[in-house]
């Protein structure tokens, strides 16, 4: 599965891509998995307050299923405008 | 060009003399425009704006298409840049094109406040103390509950 | 160039171009671009705008300065034309500059709403059928109550 | 005193502009001196709710002083914008 990283998340982890196997079945279960990773990725989930996630570049909620998804995107609250 | 994510510079006066010559029959259009500003204190050197390619284009597309159901609209466009950018460069445009004024200006209020929450775009200010990452606003995400 | 009443077209790109170049310090511009329009059924051939010269001047100049003492403004210009114009034509346009979006946006919403009642210009429609006062609006007038 | 009219009471009176002497000391005393001044006057400001008033370019109510006004001006409401 793909995962991306944007703004200071992407900062925070190192890379703003990279691949993963995970058997989560939700966006909060692979943010568990990915905090796994490494002492950045750790840190850098630590508040998940501050975090929003997309699962195929569609906005969703941490309960959201990621059965079938290509790409799931981690990125603080967005300051377009 | 109803959404368009560029890293070019744009002049919104001549975004806004195509809008108004080919919205034929709208009896109003209200423009937004937004330029980078000095938020911090008075030593901004450059506002660095990332983004998620496809996310961005496929966000504002849906924001625009919301705005065109919910108000009687003729038209609608949303410009938004990313990369590095000056003081005084323009970041950002909405055109709302429509048969009466309230629904001009309404649409170019919601298109703004979806587009400041609901888009992934990321500010960066770089200062003579470095650079940090622009923090959304509550009132922001506050500002979607009025419509 | 604050407020301009004048029988000559213009281009709203133009001015906004002009405005966004001058208004240092701005993060917010909001424009209205008020066209003709065909109003009444399918066959408007022109709108004449009769005006009171002097007064239209002083009374715009006035809701400019209401609207840059309510709001946190930059900015503001008002432009009116009076005289035949034919459908399509720009009739009239407001710009506002803000350090902040809702104070550029409800400033130009005031500034609409205050010259639609309270600036000395009267609206006749020419058709087939022949030439027609346009009347107000009881929604004009009473908008002013949202202030 | 200098008397101006604008949109469809011009039209009515027939003139947009005209000089009265007048003992009026309120717009609505001198809207009953105008309307002595001849059937199209009388016509013209048979409902005065349509009416408006400008007294030396200021916008007032019938009940306002003409006192030392150079100009006095009658239309309908405004239809700008």
């Amino acid at each position: 599965m793909d995962i991306r990283y944007f703004a200071w998340l992407r900062e925070r982890i190192g890379t703003g891509h990279e691949t993963v196997e995970t058997r989560a079945e939700t966006v909060a279960d692979l943010i568990e998995d990915l905090k796994a990773l490494s002492d950045a990725h750790a840190f850098a989930f630590s508040d998940t307050n501050a975090i929003r996630a997309a699962v195929d570049q569609e906005l969703v909620p941490f309960d959201a299923s990621i059965a079938g998804a290509k790409e799931v995107a981690f990125f603080p609250p967005m300051t377009g405008g | 060009m109803s959404v368009d994510v560029s890293d070019r510079a744009f002049d919104p006066g001549a975004v806004l003399s195509a809008f108004s010559q080919r919205v034929d029959g709208s009896g109003a259009i209200v423009t937004f425009t937004g330029i980078t500003r000095d938020v911090s204190e008075g030593d901004l050197q450059a506002m660095e704006i990332e983004h998620y390619p496809g996310m961005t284009e496929k966000a504002l597309g849906d924001i625009r298409a919301q705005a065109m159901d919910r108000f009687r609209l003729i038209d609608a466009v949303i410009i938004h840049r990313y990369g590095r950018l000056s003081p005084g460069e323009t970041i950002m445009m909405v055109a709302t094109a429509a048969p009466h004024r309230r629904d001009a200006f309404e649409a170019a209020d919601f298109l703004m406040d979806y587009l400041k929450s609901r888009a992934p775009f990321w500010k960066r200010e770089i200062t003579a103390r470095g650079a940090d990452w622009v923090a959304a606003k509550d009132e922001d995400e506050d500002a979607l509950n009025r419509w």
